[in-house]
C-alpha cells in the first residue's frame, strides 16, 4: 500500500484511531520518566549547579520548536504539489503546538539566564533566531485564522510558509552576522570527548524522546479535530446552499 | 524535594511554566477536539436525515 | 473563435454550484444566462473567463479571446475618463478610444474624475472598456445594472455591433434584453451533493 | 506593462499617497524618535542609523499597504488577471512602481534627516547607499504579503505582521554597513549579502506573490 | 450605543484585527528596534521607554486606520449618520471600542516587551501607567484623524501624517513621565499633564470627529 | 408623516444639480423618481435623507421619519445575515427581526457571513434592514439591482404593505416596478447654469 493512502482522510481517521491511546501513553510515560529523573534524580552541575535542571526542558522544547515548522514546511509543500488535505490540516494542526514549544524554550531560556548570564535576556544570535521564529508562528497562525475559505487559507499559508523558511534561515545568518553570542554551543554531538557527563545525558534523552512524542500526539489529535471541523465546514455549507 | 540550593526558585518557576503551557495545551486541544466532534456528530446526522 | 464548453462543474468558496453545464457558442451568437439569486451565473462566468479552475470538465477557446466584465467596473476614482479607457487600451495593446467613447454616449465627460460619475455613468465606461480590449468573446456580469433605457438601448447596440463582427458573448443578466439571444437557465444545473465514498470527496 | 507602471506612479501622485506621504511619514518618525527618547546628541548620534533604516522600513510598508487591495476592491484586479500579461508581470510592475514613488524619494531624503538625529560624518554616504540597495528588497517583499492579505478587510495590519519578520535580514544588514561604514570597519560582506536579498527577492518573490494573487482571486 | 460598541469589538476580534494583531505589530517593532540599533545592553535600556511609547503609538495608529473608511466603504457610515443616534456618539463610541480592543491590550503586554528592551526596574511600573493614561487619547485623537481622512482611497498614510503630530504632546509627557519615574525624580506634573491631555480629548474631539464625517458624507 | 418638499435645490460636487423641485407624499404614497443616468436622483434623495444640505428650499418631515438606502447596502462581510440584521434593529430601538428575514426569503441564510452571499441576496438583505427601522418614509436608491423576477415580487410585495400601513417611499428607479405610484421625472428639474451676480455665485 502506498503512503499516500494515509492522505485519504477517513483511512486517516480510521488508523489514527487506532494509534491515538499508544501514542498518548507513550508520550506521558517517557516525558514524566524523563523529567521526574531530571527533577529528582540528577546531581548539581559543578559550574551552573541546579539551574541545569533546566536543561530537560529547555533543550527539547528548542528543537522540537524547530522541527514542529520543518514539518509544517514539508506538509505545506505536500499540499502544494499533491494537493492532499489532511497534509494542509496537519500543517495548520502543527502550528499552535510548535508555538507553544517556542515560548517554553523562551520562557526556560529566560529564566536559566537570570543567574548564569545575570540578565532574562540578551540579543543573542540563538536567542534572536529564536525570537524571529516566534514571530514567524505567529504570522502563519494569523494568516490562517484571518481567512474563512479553508483551501485559500491553506495555499496561502503554505506559500507564506515556504517563503517564510527561506527567510527564517536567512535572518538565522544575519543574526550571527551581526552578534556574537553568549549561548551554549551544541553539546549532543556524536562526539564523546564533548558531550555532557551521562548522568545529565540519559534523563535528557528520555525527556527528549517525551517531548517528540508528545508532539506527534498532540499533531495528531489537532489533525484528527481539523479533519472534521473541515468536513463541519463543508457540511454546512451545503446545508445552506440547499 | 531535591536539594535546589540556591536555584530553587529559578528552577521550580522554569518547571512550573513549562508543565503549565503543555497541560494548557492538552487541554485546550482536548477541549476543542471535544466539541468539533460533537457538532460534526449532530451536522451529519441532520445531513443524513434531511 | 468559438467557445465549447462540455460537462462542466465549478465551485465557489469550496462547494460545488454547478455541474454538467455544455453549451457551444458560435461567433455571432450570444447567449443570456439567466436563474435567481445565488443559482451560480457570476461562478459560471469567472470560471469560464479562467479566474477561477473548474472542477471538472473542459473549456475549449482560442487564446486570448475571452474578455471579462463583472459586478464591479475596475475604474480608478482618481483617474478621468479617458485615462482609464486609455490605460486599458494600452494594456490590450490597442489603440484609439474614441469609438468606444461614442458608443456608450461618453463624450463630454472625457476629462472628469471617474470618482465623480453617477452610477450609471460608471457603468458605460465600464462596458466602453470591453471595445477597446478587441477581444472576441465577451463574458458580462449583469451588464445593465443602473442603465437608464437610453444606455440600455446604447448597450444593445454595442453588442450588436459585436456580434455582426463575429464577436459572442456570454450575459448574465435578470433583465430581458432583446437581443435575440439564446437563453441558458443556469438552475437546471444545481450541483447535487456528492455521494459515495471518492478521495477527499468528505470535504466537496 | 510601460501603461501599468505609468498608471500606478501617476495613481500614487494623485492620490498624494506617493512622493509626498511617504516621506512625511518618515520625517515625522525620524522627528518623533528624540521625543521619545530624550533629546542627548550623544544617544541620538548612536542609534541614528539604525533609526533612520527603521523609519524608511515602516514607510515603505504603510505605502505598501493597499498595493492591491484597491485594484482588488474596485475590480481592477480581476480585469488585469484576464489581460494578455502575465500576472508576475504586474506584480513586478506594481512593485517598482512602488519603488519609484517611494523608496527611491526616501533614499534621497534620508541623507537630510540624518542631520536631524546627529549622524556621524560618514554616515550620510552609507545610509544613503544601504538604502538604495535594500529599499527595492523592501519593496517587493512587502508586495508579497500584500498579496497575501489582498482579499481580507482590515489586512493591513495582519500585513504588516507577515512581512515585518520578513524585513529582518534586510535591516540587519542594514543598519549593520551603516554602523560599520561610520566606525570606519570593512563594510564588503554586509553590503554584498544586503545586495544578494534584494537581488534574490526580486528575481523569485513575483512568482510568490503572483500565485498568491491567483488563489485570493479564485 | 451598546449594540454599536458590540458590533465594533465584534468585528476587530473577528477580523483578527482586534487584540491580536495590534499586539503583534507591538511586539514585532519592539523586536526590530535592536536589529536597527545594535544589541548592546546599555544603550537598549536607555532608549526602551521611548521606544515602548513609539511602538505603542504607531500599533495604534496603524489599527485605528480604518476605522470609519470600512464603513463608509459600505455604505453603513451612510445609514448610521441617519440613524437615531448622534454622529458624536457613534465617533465616541468606534473610539472605545478602538481602546478596549487595542490601547488596553498594548498597556497590559507592555511590561513583557520592556524585558527585550532591558528596560530599567522601575520603568516597568510607569511604562504601564502612563500608557494607562495615555492610550485613550491616542485611540480618540486617531479616530479625530480617521474622520478627516475617512473619503479618500488611500487615506492610510495621510491619516498617519495628520495625526502624528498631533500625538506629540501624548508622546512627550509619556515618555518624559517614564524617564524621570525610571530615575527616580519627580513625575506629578508630566502625569497629571499626560492625564489631562486624555480627558480634553475625549471631552471635546468627538464633536469635532463628527463635524468632519459630516462634511466627508456630503 | 407626510413629506413636503418645496422649490428644492440641491448640488452635488458642489455644482447645482437640480433646482426647483416640489412635491408632497401623504401617507400611503410612493413616488418614483425618474430621469437617465446623471440626471440626479442619488442627490436628490441624499439631500432628502439629510445626507446632505439642501442649497435651497424647504423639506418638511417629521423627525426621525426617513430611513434612507443607498447605492451600497452597508453590511459588515464578516457578521452573519441575522447579526447585520440585529444590529441594525438594536439601532432603530426595534426588537424582533424574524419578519424582515421572512419578507425578504433570507430564512435559511440567517447564519451565513454576509460576504458570502450571492449580489441579489447581499441586496435583499440591504433591503430586509429598512424592515427593522421602523421607519415611515423610506428613501430608495435604484433597490431593484441584481435582483431576480421573485426577489422583485418579494420587494414590491413588503412596498405593498409598508404603503398600506401608513408608510411612504422615495424610489429611484430605472425599471418598472408596477406598484402604481407616482412618478417624478427629474430630468425636469435640471438647474440652469447661473446667471447674475450674487455673492459667491461665481463659483456655483
Ligand atoms: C531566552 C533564552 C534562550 C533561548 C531562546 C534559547 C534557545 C536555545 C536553542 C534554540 C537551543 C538549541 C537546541 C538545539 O540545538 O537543538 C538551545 C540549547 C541550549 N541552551 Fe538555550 N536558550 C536560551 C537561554 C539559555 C540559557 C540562559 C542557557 C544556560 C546557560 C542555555 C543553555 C542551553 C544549552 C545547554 C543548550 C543545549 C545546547 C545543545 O545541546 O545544542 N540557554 N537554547
Ligand atoms: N465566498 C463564498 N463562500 C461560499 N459560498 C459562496 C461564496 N460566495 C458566494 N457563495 C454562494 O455561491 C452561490 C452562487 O453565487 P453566485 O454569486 O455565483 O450567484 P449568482 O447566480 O451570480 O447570483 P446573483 O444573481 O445574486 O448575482 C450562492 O448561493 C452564494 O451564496
Ligand atoms: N463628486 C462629484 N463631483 C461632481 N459631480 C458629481 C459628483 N458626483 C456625481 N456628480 C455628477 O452629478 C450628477 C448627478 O449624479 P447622481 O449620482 O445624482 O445621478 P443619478 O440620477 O443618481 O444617476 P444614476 O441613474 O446613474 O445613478 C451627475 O451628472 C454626476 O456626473
Ligand atoms: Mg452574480
Ligand atoms: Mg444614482
Amino acid at each position: 500500500m502506498s503512503l499516500w493512502e494515509y492522505a485519504n482522510p477517513r483511512r486517516f481517521m480510521a488508523v489514527t484511531d487506532r494509534w491515538m491511546p499508544w501514542v498518548f501513553g507513550a508520550a506521558a510515560f517517557c516525558l514524566c520518566t524523563g523529567l521526574v529523573w531530571g527533577f529528582f534524580f540528577t546531581p548539581a552541575d559543578f559550574r551552573q549547579g541546579e539551574s541545569v535542571k533546566i536543561i530537560y526542558l529547555h533543550v527539547p522544547a528548542a528543537m522540537m520548536a524547530i522541527n514542529a515548522w520543518a514539518m509544517m514546511l514539508v506538509a505545506s509543500l505536500i499540499w502544494l504539489i499533491r494537493r492532499h488535505h489532511v497534509s494542509a490540516l496537519a500543517a495548520k494542526a502543527a502550528a499552535p503546538v510548535g508555538v507553544t514549544m517556542t515560548l517554553i524554550a523562551l520562557a526556560t531560556g529566560a529564566i536559566w539566564g537570570q543567574p548564569i548570564w545575570g540578565t532574562w535576556w540578551v540579543w543573542d544570535p540563538r536567542l534572536t533566531s529564536f525570537l524571529i521564529l516566534f514571530l514567524f508562528y505567529l504570522g502563519y497562525i494569523a494568516l490562517w485564522a484571518a481567512i474563512e475559505d479553508p483551501d485559500t487559507a491553506a495555499d496561502l499559508t503554505s506559500v507564506l510558509c515556504l517563503v517564510g523558511s527561506v527567510f527564517a534561515i536567512l535572518s538565522r545568518y544575519a543574526a550571527l552576522f551581526w552578534n556574537q553570542g553568549l549561548h551554549q554551543g551544541a553539546s549532543l554531538s556524536m562526539d564523546a570527548e564533548e558531550n555532557v557527563s551521562d548522568v545529565f545525558y540519559f534523563p535528557l534523552l528520555m525527556s527528549i524522546a517525551g517531548f517528540v512524542l508528545l508532539f506527534v500526539a498532540l499533531v495528531l489529535m489537532r489533525t484528527r479535530t481539523e479533519i472534521r471541523a473541515r468536513r463541519l465546514y463543508a457540511l454546512s455549507l451545503r446545508e445552506r446552499m440547499s | 524535594m531535591p536539594e535546589l540550593g540556591k536555584y530553587a526558585i529559578e528552577v521550580t518557576s522554569a518547571y512550573a511554566v513549562s508543565i503549565l503551557l503543555l497541560v494548557g495545551l492538552v487541554v485546550l486541544s482536548l477541549r476543542r477536539g471535544r466539541s468539533v466532534a460533537r457538532a460534526l456528530k449532530n451536522a451529519e446526522e441532520r445531513h443524513k436525515n434531511g | 473563435m468559438s467557445l465549447t464548453v462540455t460537462d462542466l462543474s465549478c465551485a465557489r468558496g469550496g462547494v460545488p454550484v454547478l455541474e454538467g453545464v455544455s453549451f457551444t457558442l458560435e461567433p455571432g451568437q450570444a447567449l443570456e444566462l439567466r436563474g435567481p439569486n445565488g443559482s451560480g451565473k457570476t461562478t459560471l462566468l469567472r470560471t469560464l473567463a479562467g479566474l477561477q479552475s473548474a472542477l471538472d470538465g473542459g473549456i475549449e477557446a482560442p487564446d486570448g479571446a475571452i474578455a471579462y466584465a463583472g459586478h464591479a467596473d475596475g475604474l480608478k476614482a482618481t483617474l478621468s475618463v479617458a485615462e482609464n479607457l486609455r490605460f486599458w487600451a494600452a494594456i490590450y495593446g490597442g489603440g484609439a478610444i474614441d469609438a468606444a467613447l461614442a458608443a456608450f454616449d461618453l463624450r463630454g465627460l472625457e476629462e472628469r474624475p471617474a470618482g465623480n460619475l453617477s452610477a450609471g455613468q460608471k457603468r458605460r465606461l465600464g462596458l466602453a472598456r470591453l471595445l477597446v480590449t478587441g477581444r472576441a468573446i465577451w463574458m458580462l456580469d449583469e451588464p445593465v445594472v443602473s442603465l437608464d433605457t437610453a444606455s440600455v438601448a446604447l448597450f444593445a447596440a454595442a453588442l450588436k455591433t459585436h456580434l455582426a463582427g463575429g464577436g459572442s458573448a456570454v450575459i448574465a443578466t435578470h433583465v430581458d434584453l432583446d437581443i435575440g439571444a439564446g437563453t441558458l437557465d443556469v438552475s437546471a444545473f444545481r450541483a447535487a451533493p456528492a455521494q459515495g465514498g471518492a478521495f477527499d470527496e468528505a470535504f466537496l | 506593462m510601460i501603461a501599468l507602471l505609468l498608471r500606478d506612479i501617476r495613481l500614487a501622485v494623485r492620490a498624494g499617497g506617493g512622493f509626498g506621504l511617504a516621506l512625511a511619514f518618515f520625517l515625522i518618525v525620524t522627528t518623533l524618535v528624540p521625543f521619545g527618547v530624550g533629546p542627548q546628541n550623544a544617544t541620538l548620534a548612536l542609534i541614528a542609523p539604525g533609526i533612520l533604516w527603521l523609519g524608511a522600513l515602516l514607510a515603505c510598508l504603510l505605502s505598501l499597504d493597499r498595493i492591491f487591495a484597491t485594484d482588488f476592491e474596485d475590480g481592477s484586479l480581476d480585469l488585469l488577471a484576464t489581460a494578455p500579461i502575465p500576472l508576475e508581470g504586474v506584480v513586478a510592475i506594481k512593485a517598482l512602481a512602488h519603488w519609484l514613488t517611494t523608496g527611491l524619494p526616501l533614499t534621497l531624503v534620508a541623507p537630510f534627516l540624518g542631520v536631524l538625529l546627529n549622524l556621524p560624518g560618514p554616515g550620510y554616504y552609507w545610509i544613503t547607499l544601504t538604502l538604495a540597495f535594500g529599499t527595492p528588497a523592501l519593496s517587493m517583499i512587502g508586495a508579497f504579503g500584500a498579496a497575501l492579505t489582498v482579499g481580507l478587510k482590515r489586512g493591513g495590519l495582519l500585513m504588516s505582521i507577515l512581512v515585518l519578520p520578513l524585513y529582518v535580514p534586510t535591516l540587519i544588514f542594514g543598519a549593520e554597513t551603516v554602523r560599520r561604514g561610520t566606525e570606519g570597519l570593512a563594510t564588503g560582506t554586509p553590503l554584498a549579502l544586503l545586495g544578494g536579498i534584494t537581488l534574490g527577492a526580486v528575481a523569485l518573490l513575483p512568482f510568490a506573490a503572483a500565485a498568491a494573487l491567483r488563489v485570493n482571486l479564485r
